[in-house]
């Protein structure tokens, strides 16, 4: 633990939680506007999390610890998993932090208490959205895991701080490869952030629901919580894809200057990839549960291919 | 001076049960007969020098494989003998035996002993078959003495099959002796001598003889295609008869095809003889394992795997290798006493439930303890688990056969999963059934029977004798079954 | 005049061919004859024909060994045998076997033609390493083959004794063929009748439980009392 | 002096064995649970030093049989397993003295007790066996012993089954090690395990045979059948001994072999690698569908079994291809991962003792809301759950963790064609990871949260204390070894490069609080209400409307239909005649048992018709039996006239 990465912990896991809800409403607007509508205010998030945090919690009389842990747990898992992915700078980091695997892992926890809180209350809602939310996480999986593969295959790396480190200073693509895994990478942000066509985030059709039933029974201080988890796992899920395709802009070096420019760059880019989502989002309609899976093969096939070329090559 | 003390013990020992009264005082009798027979053994083993011949004329020969297998049959006999005792009287008492007939059944008994000892000692291969045939008449006799239609059936199968086979030994014998004739200028049946000439009879008609002298041992020990009057025989039987047909007389056939093989390994028709006696073994073990695998009968199970352990023994001659005669050896040993305890154990269980057949049976550990895990335990040993003797025999007995042929063993080795599997099966069904589960069709419950004094020391004592031979292989018989492999001229 | 004839082993060597011919009609008569009485004189005829055989061989070789063999075959399978058979026959109270398995009379015939072709066949194989006259090799087929009529006997008939007399044809083979080609010490041959005459005696003694047509017999008997000799 | 330990053990075992045969009494049971966990404290302390020092630790030689003698040797490989059993057995034996009284009859519990310490005294002997023959005796015993404790419940009709269907597939095993282990003993000339330089078209027959026995031990698809008859059979102390130690030794067994050839082929590993990856894919597909509960952990069992082949499949690939650094991760992973598996799975099987034990059903519908009722065995169950689910900082993570890895560095190797079998086999074992986690949060989910959906899991409660200690135990091993994993691996000379799981567990607790203490201070402070569940308003709201266990696998067995594949049967009965009033009727979807329905059974069929056949040759009478005689006889003539 050297000072650096004491830093590095602060900055990048504030900036982090500074920018996430940020882009969550980005994405909402860009979505209103091809709708034709005018859209909440880039600050109604925030405002949302401050009105959350401040009121009461309801908690199911059938439910357990386990709804009362959960959202604790999960922001933390988030915000560990947040280290792993640096957005400021790439600091000095002990051994195990950047870990692909580990941070592939940290999602899992997210998901898989997620899900038992989504049973925790009983509610039907509650274990519909776990039922699907496991089974198509379980589908997505080789795919997630196919595509950090080929990362580690092209960098031989399998820690994102070094790889990182490859790509940045690179303008361009450090293998031309990587443009194929960023496609895989960008249906994986929409896969596990729970967007359309996979989920629909501002859905209040119980019946199409996934992330939104279970988290159904969340209230209050608990629902804020939970809110800003998602919101940090997509941030980390676009930086992932940001620093591998158009790396430029990442400092390695901690100097003031450096930093600034290179959240900068980072708010630059995640602006854009934010509104590239979301207009991949209105431009596309919601599938239905079971075609799911092929959808996901495409993502396969996309990381398959690029470990193929690597092998190949 | 051997031959003649024990002839002469067996013709008191007959005496005195003609002129006993009670049941008691004969079979006091028969265990002495038995006890005598044992000690002679062991004393002559201990302090006389063999191999000796007996008798001038060399008609008998004391070698140790004789010793050994008289101390084997001797020792069964003894422990059948006290089994005998609460196990007769049981079926005097269900009047399946007649009271009358006990001193016969005595009598016989008695005199199966001394034909079976005087059978293994003889030198002269001809008086080995004529006590052979005497050992097939009088246990056709025992097993026939509950007069039963099933068993006078079983009997003349026994008979006719055993015997029939024989005269072609016979024939097969008449060979020999014109073959050895031709070598040696007279004709000889005397085993030493043959085994003294071997090199120099010839191969083909060795072979020849060999084949004939096969088919009569072979129907003696119930090797397939000539097994067919085994089950029959062993399940039918009182179950102290069907300990010694198993334990000693199945034996005498496989001694006799050891002898011959000797004679045979040193002359150039050890091949084909080896072959042929291999490929007799695995046909035997695939019949014996494949009949016992849906098999309803307890003690039908028990002769289908003698005959599946005959088929074993059949495979260690005819790999013929001194290893691998060795544990053969052994195998003979550790079968019988198996084989033995798990007659007995039927027995107690026939004696219950007055039937042998699977769905007869319930209730066994809280009617029968002893006879219950009596039988699984000797279950567990008869198909070859560690830590009892089968186990090891078998494991060497492979591992020589692997030498050979893999695909052999191979074979063996599945066909020996499915007799452990036949014996799993009956008994998870068997020993499983309550009566409980029958409900309220006015079925009494079963009383539990009597054990007789007697009847639990024998199969107490053959498991834990099996277990001390499993753990431990003391010395005194390693290195009396070297001397027999070594006087066989393995080495 | 007549003991010139019988001087002269060629003559002899004839008759015995002839005799040969005798067994082998007496081996089909086994095989078809039906009643039980009838049988039993076939036995003995052939039992007889084994005794004169070995008289005339003695005459031929000289060897002492087969007049006794002689005396005790006459004893044992002509007279005491039979005799023995005959009064069991008698207590089972049934006088036929009519019923015959996988063969018929005229099928075992041919059968029995296959076999004695085969015992020659198997035989020419080995004992063409022998110094072997005609007559001897002869002998020795004709002795395996009745070998293996009496076997065709055993499985072909139904009852127990019929079955018997099976095996004593089958014994009069191996006898037959003991003559011819070995010379066995006596007392073997001793031993061997004794074992002959206790097996018949067992087996005869169970076919009064078997083979007996008396209606108690026909339920699961559980004391049949012919251990103790006291009853039928 | 290490060796003292080993004997005191191994009495212990065996006096733990007989004492509750020859005094049947509480106490003596107790006392011979005693016994075994004095004896399992004695092994760990065994284990560990050799486990530090690499010491080999060779006993004297007992005679045992002419040719061979009895002999035990310990170096590290054993000595890992050794410490597996003996933690294990530590829970296993305080879990059951209570246990073990629930048993139906005094006879039943002796035996109980007596047989499980023969059982872990067996499963020891096989690890330390010096030699092939040693290794089957104890190999046999175990087995048998565990066979009679599958048994225990021998009345009902399923156990019956179970524990036939288990004798047999572990004879079929004994059977290819018999023949494994003879060729082997034929090419070297000895019984003893030792170095095999010997070139590898010798050592295919011994290695296929080998692999085959121990993989039906294991439960290696297509040989896995058993596990899920013969686990539900058995006492739950049992299988969780039986699933997470024996499977191991039977890994044990296969690695000992794999070690010491110095020329192994590619084919092997690559073998050995799509098995692996085939039962744990399989394996973890077939536990979602489950609604057993010992069943559906037997299947979670032979998906693990599944990952460690994988392990050791990689193990020979990189090692073959030359990257002796991968390889001892693979080989690490996979040993490691046996170890993991050994504490949470039985830790699992322990904890679904309490709740079948509590409930007194195994049917995971008839449980719900257990974590009101039975809080601590939840906890337990939870942790056990989570590091079996794979996540992060727990021991289960780990040694997947180290797998992945090792395929992700895997573009090392020179070989294009194994680089792509390993990125299938990489993208099943991540189907299989995350099902896993799936699989388990419905196990938990439907067992313990939410409202009881049977009066049994209402009326549940807490289990004694003894119980708890027991699952406490393991729970703490497994934390401890998931949290510890990268020193202790460390300690053993292990230099992996593994994350420090220590240092991530202290900062995502850091990070708990961090956002607690960030949470507490803002908004209404005790403003807890309790509400009840929303459901579209309906105010009492009922256990029926909850999601059930069969509910929550159902989108999975649609995506995954090709492998289920179900059969859907109907009867119906009609008021009338021309059947237009319905009157009743049945539909049945039934499973297609893939391979109990293709392979086991027919092949069981093949047999029994067989036999059956052969057993008509045996029709009782007399002439046929003479037929057969004289036909052999002229048979044998022909043969010996033209053949001999």
């Amino acid at each position: 633990m050297n000072a650096s990465f004491l830093l590095f912990t602060l900055l990048n896991t504030g900036f982090i939680l500074l920018v996430s809800p940020l882009f969550m409403s980005l994405i909402k607007k860009v979505k209103a506007y091809a709708q034709g509508r005018k859209g909440p205010s880039l600050l109604q998030n925030y405002l949302d999390l401050r009105k959350l945090i401040q009121k009461e919690v309801v908690y199911s009389p059938n439910s357990s610890g386990i709804m009362r842990v959960t959202p604790y747990l999960n922001l933390a898992v988030l915000l560990l998993a947040s280290l792993f992915v640096p957005v400021v700078f790439i600091p000095d980091a002990p051994a195990g932090i950047g870990n692909i695997i580990v941070f592939l892992y940290l999602l899992a926890i997210e998901r898989f208490f997620t899900a038992l809180c989504g049973l925790d209350a009983g509610s039907s809602f509650g274990g519909m959205g776990s039922s699907r939310l496991m089974s198509l996480s379980a589908v997505i999986e080789p795919t997630m895991v196919i595509a950090f593969a080929a990362l580690a295959y092209v960098l031989r790396t399998v820690n994102f701080h070094e790889m990182f480190a490859i790509t940045a200073g690179s303008t361009i693509p450090e293998s031309p490869t990587l443009t194929l895994i960023s496609i895989s990478l960008f249906i994986i942000i929409i896969v596990e952030t729970g967007r359309i066509p996979v989920d629909n985030p501002a859905t209040h059709l119980e019946l199409t629901m996934m992330n939104e039933a279970m988290i159904l029974e969340q209230s209050g201080k608990n629902l804020a919580l939970i809110e800003l988890t998602h919101a940090v796992k997509q941030t980390i899920l676009m930086a992932i894809l940001i620093n591998v395709l158009v790396p430029w802009g990442l400092v390695t070096k901690l100097t003031f200057a450096g930093l600034a420019v290179s959240c900068l760059y980072f708010l630059l880019k995640a602006s854009l990839l934010a509104g590239l989502i979301g207009l991949f989002e209105s431009s596309i309609a919601k599938m239905r549960l079971f075609r799911l899976p092929s959808f996901y093969m495409m993502a396969f096939f996309f990381s398959a291919l690029t470990i193929l070329m690597e092998v190949f090559a | 001076m051997i031959i003649l003390s024990y002839l002469t013990v067996g013709a008191i020992a007959l005496a005195l049960i003609t002129l006993s009264k009670s049941h008691r005082t004969m079979n006091a009798f028969f265990i002495l007969h038995t006890l005598a027979f044992l000690a002679i053994g062991i004393y002559v083993l201990l302090t006389t020098s063999i191999p000796i011949f007996e008798t001038g004329s060399e008609y008998f020969y004391v070698d140790h494989l004789s010793l050994y297998e008289v101390l084997i049959a001797a020792l069964l006999f003894f422990l059948a003998s006290v089994y005998a005792n609460g196990y007769v009287e049981s079926l005097v008492q269900a009047q399946e035996l007649h009271r009358n007939n006990l001193k016969i059944f005595y009598m016989i008994f008695s005199l199966l002993l001394t034909t079976v000892t005087l059978a293994f000692f003889s030198d002269n291969l001809a008086l080995f078959w004529i006590f052979a045939e005497l050992t097939t008449i009088f246990s056709a006799a025992l097993v026939a003495i509950l007069s039963a239609k099933e068993n006078i059936d079983a009997a003349i199968k026994y008979i006719f099959i055993a015997s029939g086979a024989m005269l072609f030994s016979f024939i097969g014998l008449i060979f020999l002796y014109t073959l050895s004739g031709e070598v040696l200028g007279s004709g000889t049946l005397n085993w030493t001598l043959l085994a003294k000439n071997a090199a120099l009879l010839s191969p083909k008609m060795l072979t020849a003889s060999f084949v004939f002298l096969f088919i009569g041992f072979a129907a003696k020990s119930g090797i397939f295609p000539f097994h067919t009057w085994l089950p029959d025989a062993h399940s039918k039987a009182p179950s102290a008869v069907s300990a010694i047909l198993s334990g000693v007389l199945l034996n005498i056939g496989i001694y006799g095809i050891l002898r011959i093989y000797a004679i045979v390994r040193q002359t150039q028709a050890e091949p084909i003889v080896s072959q042929f006696l291999l490929g007799f073994g695995l046909l035997t073990v695939a019949v014996a394992v494949l009949n016992m695998l849906l098999q309803k009968n307890l003690k039908m199970l028990i002769a289908f795997s003698s005959v599946e352990h005959m088929g074993i023994l059949l495979l260690g001659i005819g790999i013929g290798t001194p290893l691998a005669l060795f544990w053969t050896l052994f195998y003979i040993l550790a079968h019988s006493l198996t084989k033995a305890s798990l007659f007995f154990s039927a027995g107690i269980l026939h004696r219950q439930y007055e039937s042998n057949l699977i769905q007869d049976i319930k209730d066994v550990f809280s009617l029968q303890p002893i006879a219950g895990w009596g039988f699984v335990i000797s279950s567990f040993a008869i198909v070859g688990m560690p830590p009892f003797p089968i186990f090891s025999a078998k494991f060497f007995i492979l591992l020589e056969a692997f030498g050979l042929s893999k695909s052999l063993v191979f074979a063996v080795l599945l066909l020996l999963v499915i007799a452990s599997a036949a014996f799993a099966r009956f008994l998870i069904e068997a020993f499983t059934q309550s009566s409980k589960d029958e409900g309220t069709d006015g079925v009494e419950a079963l009383l539990p029977y009597t054990v007789r004094s007697g009847m639990k020391f024998p199969i107490l004592s053959i498991i834990f004798m099996i277990l001390a031979l499993g753990v431990f292989f003391p010395e005194p018989l390693e290195k009396l079954l070297n001397t027999i492999v070594y006087e066989l001229g393995y080495l | 005049m007549i003991s010139s004839f019988i001087a002269n082993p060629a003559f002899l060597e004839d008759i015995i061919r002839i005799l040969f011919v005798f067994v082998l009609i007496t081996a089909a008569f086994t095989l078809s004859t039906r009643n039980i009485a009838s049988l039993l004189t076939v036995y003995a005829v052939q039992s007889l024909l084994m005794v004169l055989i070995a008289i005339f061989l003695y005459m031929i070789e000289g060897n002492k060994t087969l007049i006794a063999i002689a005396a005790l075959t006459l004893v044992s399978k002509v007279l005491l045998i039979p005799l023995f058979i005959d009064l069991i026959g008698e207590k089972i109270k049934i006088s036929r076997d009519l019923k015959f398995n996988y063969l018929e009379p005229t099928a075992s015939l041919i059968v029995s033609m296959g076999l004695i072709l085969l015992a020659y066949v198997f035989l020419s194989g080995f004992f063409s390493e022998l110094i072997m006259s005609k007559l001897f090799f002869m002998g020795a087929v004709i002795g395996l083959s009745l070998t293996l009529m009496g076997m065709l006997v055993i499985f072909s008939r139904r009852k127990v004794i019929t079955k018997a007399i099976g095996y004593l044809t089958m014994e009069n083979g191996v006898l037959l063929f003991g003559i011819f080609v070995a010379d066995l010490p006596f007392i073997i041959e001793i031993l061997i009748v004794i074992d002959l005459m206790i097996l018949v005696l067992l087996t005869t003694i169970l076919a009064i439980g078997l083979d007996s047509t008396i209606e108690e017999y026909h339920q699961r008997l559980q004391t049949l009392k012919i251990w103790s000799g006291s009853g039928d | 002096m290490l060796e003292a330990f080993i004997y005191i053990a191994v009495i212990a075992l065996i006096t733990g064995t007989v004492l509750p045969l020859l005094y049947s009494s509480k106490k003596s049971r107790k006392a011979s649970f005693g016994l075994s966990f004095v004896s399992s404290i004695f092994l760990l302390v065994f284990a560990g030093t050799i486990l530090y020092t690499g010491e080999e630790s060779v006993f004297p030689a007992i005679r045992f049989i002419p040719g061979l003698d009895f002999t035990l040797t310990a170096d590290r490989l054993s000595g890992g397993f050794i410490l597996l059993i003996a933690a294990v057995v530590s829970g296993v034996s305080i879990y059951s003295v209570e246990y073990v009284e629930h048993a139906k009859s005094e006879a039943r519990k002796d035996l109980q007790a007596a047989l499980t310490n023969l059982f872990i005294l067996a499963m020891m002997m096989v690890v330390l066996a010096g030699n092939m023959v040693c290794f089957l005796v104890f190999w046999e015993i175990m087995s048998l012993s565990s066979l009679m404790l599958v048994l225990h419940d021998y009345f009902s009709e399923e156990n019956k089954k179970a524990g036939l269907f288990y004798f047999i597939m572990t004879s079929l095993s004994t059977a290819f090690l018999f023949m494994g282990f003879i060729s082997l003993f034929k090419l070297t000339g000895s019984a003893e395990f030792g170095s095999l330089n010997y070139p590898a078209s010798d050592l295919t027959l011994p290695f296929l045979c080998l692999f085959t026995g121990f993989g039906i031990k294991a439960g290696l698809v297509p040989f896995h059948k058993w596990l899920p008859y013969a686990h539900p059979a058995a006492p739950s102390s049992i299988s969780a001994l039986m699933s997470g130690v024996m499977l191991k030794v039977a890994i044990y067994g296969f690695l000992r072999f794999l070690l010491s050839i110095s020329t192994p082929e590619l084919w092997w590993g690559t073998l050995i690698l799509i098995a692996g990856s085939l039962s744990a894919v399989l394996g973890v597909i077939y536990a979602v569908k489950e609604s057993d509960i010992k069943r559906l952990l037997a299947y979670s069992s032979i998906e693990n079994i599944g990952i460690i082949f994988t392990g050791i499949g990689l193990y020979l690939i990189f090692k073959l291809e030359g990257v002796e650094s991968l390889a001892l991760l693979s080989l690490a992973g996979a040993c490691f991962h046996a170890f993991n598996h050994a504490l949470f799975k039985s830790l699992l099987f322990l904890g679904a003792g309490s709740v079948v034990h509590a409930t007194g059903t195994r049917n995971i519908e008839a449980f719900g809301g257990l974590i009101k009722r039975m809080p601590h065995t939840t906890t337990l169950f939870l942790i056990a759950s989570v590091s079996i689910a794979g996540l992060p900082p727990t021991s289960g993570f780990v040694s997947e963790m180290m797998l992945f890895q090792a395929y992700f560095y895997s573009s090392a190797l020179p070989d294009p064609l194994l680089k792509v079998l390993l990125i299938i086999t990489l993208s099943v074992l991540a189907l299989t990871s995350a099902l896993a986690a799936a699989l388990f949060v419905k196990l938990f989910g439907i067992t313990f949260l939410a409202l009881p959906r049977t009066r049994c899991a209402q009326e549940a409660t807490e289990v004694p204390k003894p119980m708890l200690l027991g699952e406490a135990m393991l729970a703490i091993f497994c934390i401890l070894s998931g949290l510890f994993s990268s020193r202790i691996l460390a300690l053993l000379d292990f230099d992996l490069g593994i994350p420090d799981m220590l240092l991530l567990g202290l900062i995502l607790v850091g990070t708990c609080g961090l956002v607690r203490i960030a949470v507490r201070n803002s908004g209404p402070s005790k403003t807890r209400t309790s509400k009840e569940t929303w459901g579209c308003g309906i105010l009492d709201q009922l256990p029926t409307m909850e999601y059930t266990s069969a509910g929550f696998s159902e989108p999975l067995v649609v995506i995954f239909k090709k492998i289920y594949r179900t059969e859907i049967s109907s009867t119906r009965t009609y008021s009338d005649t021309k059947e237009s009033i319905f009157n009743s009727g049945t539909a049945k979807i039934h499973l297609i048992k893939f391979f109990q329905e293709r392979l086991y059974l027919p092949v069981a069929y093949a047999v029994s018709l067989i036999s059956s056949q052969v057993s008509r040759m045996q029709n009782g009478k007399l002439d046929t039996y003479v037929l057969y005689v004289f036909i052999a006889v002229l048979t044998l003539m022909t043969f010996t006239r033209y053949f001999a």
